[in-house]
């Protein structure tokens, strides 16, 4: 799965976007964030206020009990603040 | 009509102005143009950097043009969105919306802005003089 | 800053943009074009007549001006509004106001055409092939 | 008093302006269009319908109770319908 970061998500991870293999046990965005959080320290301190962090799939905006079961892009983020 | 454009060039608002009233009789055109603060409050803004996700906010940002114009019969719509860096005083933003009567020219011109605001993946990022700093967001 | 002109002329929508636009670092400008609109509910519009009572409508239009910067805010405000014979597609009136947050440069623009519609005293005439009709208010 | 009349006021009375001494007798504005209601045909056609007639004395809009006392320009006109 292609995985990208934004803003200050991605200034803390470190690189703007990377390929992860999916784990089996893996079904939810909010399984995905744990994953994440629990694989290295420069994802827990990007991802572990999940409030603040945004997420879309294939380029929709999802809630965090969406299911990765097809999903080619995860975006990961802030709040948007255009405008 | 519905256009959209994101880009990193800067934008010539009468210009696009200009094309908007071109063969116009819809009565009624609204626009809006957001640009760059020169102080918040968090001091005097050197730039403002604007990151983007391409294709989501575009998509998004067309949707949003869409629902626009079918909810308030609109005779015209013109979205454009800046990325990259920008100067204090630069437009980042410009909205215009044309229909016959103005009610639904100003209701559609800030439904687009609201909606773009709260969904649109685009971040600031303002540049003081010894510090930068991500805007958060504030509806 | 507030700026009223009422005049014969056709104006320049682009040029009075581009001034406002001069030395900005306001953050939002919203502008308001109402024109003449080729086809109403009587027909096709060749022309239309638009009469005033002159001082008052300096008056009236200064002053509501004067309420819309008070009340919210404004950094900058233009209203330009046209009377004589204008035909269809021309501009009627423009309103340019500007502040540093949207919320309230939309609202000061919508609240000085509203106003301006109910108080300052403006007639149109519409002219069409074979008659003309005095427009009447809806408000 | 100077009186003035715009658009279909201005047209059916026939003229754009015109001075009228206040006869003793006349207070307010309703007062006041009476008497012209009175005077001539083309002032009873043009006025008549008082809900239809908007009154600005020396530049601002009264009420027909107002009281026409140092009233120096009494402007008589159909709603607005600028902007």
């Amino acid at each position: 799965m292609r995985v990208l970061y934004f803003a200050k998500v991605r200034e803390i991870i470190g690189l703007p976007e990377e390929n992860i293999d999916l784990p089996s046990n893996i079904q939810t965005v909010e399984d995905f964030l744990d994953y994440l959080i629990s694989k290295e320290n420069k994802y827990d301190l990007a991802l572990s206020n999940k409030e603040a962090i945004h997420i879309a799939c294939d380029e929709d905006h999802v809630d965090k009990d969406f299911v990765l079961k097809n999903t080619k892009e995860i975006a990961i983020f802030p709040p948007v603040t255009g405008g | 009509m519905i256009t959209v454009k994101i880009q990193k060039e800067k934008f010539n608002p009468q210009k696009i102005l200009k094309n908007a009233e071109k063969g116009k009789e819809y009565g009624a055109l609204v626009s809006f143009i957001g640009s760059v603060r020169g102080e918040t409050n968090n001091g005097k803004v050197k730039k403002l950097f604007i990151e983007h996700y391409k294709n989501m906010a575009e998509k998004i940002i067309y949707k949003t043009a869409l629902n626009a114009e079918k909810k308030w019969n609109l005779d015209y719509c013109y979205i454009i969105h800046r990325y990259g860096t920008l100067k204090a005083g630069e437009s980042i933003v410009m909205v215009i919306t044309c229909s016959k009567h103005r009610k639904e020219a100003y209701a559609a011109n800030e439904y687009i802005i609201d909606w773009l605001k709260i969904n649109a993946p685009f971040w600031k990022k303002e540049i003081f003089e010894n510090q930068s700093k991500w805007v958060e967001q504030t509806l």
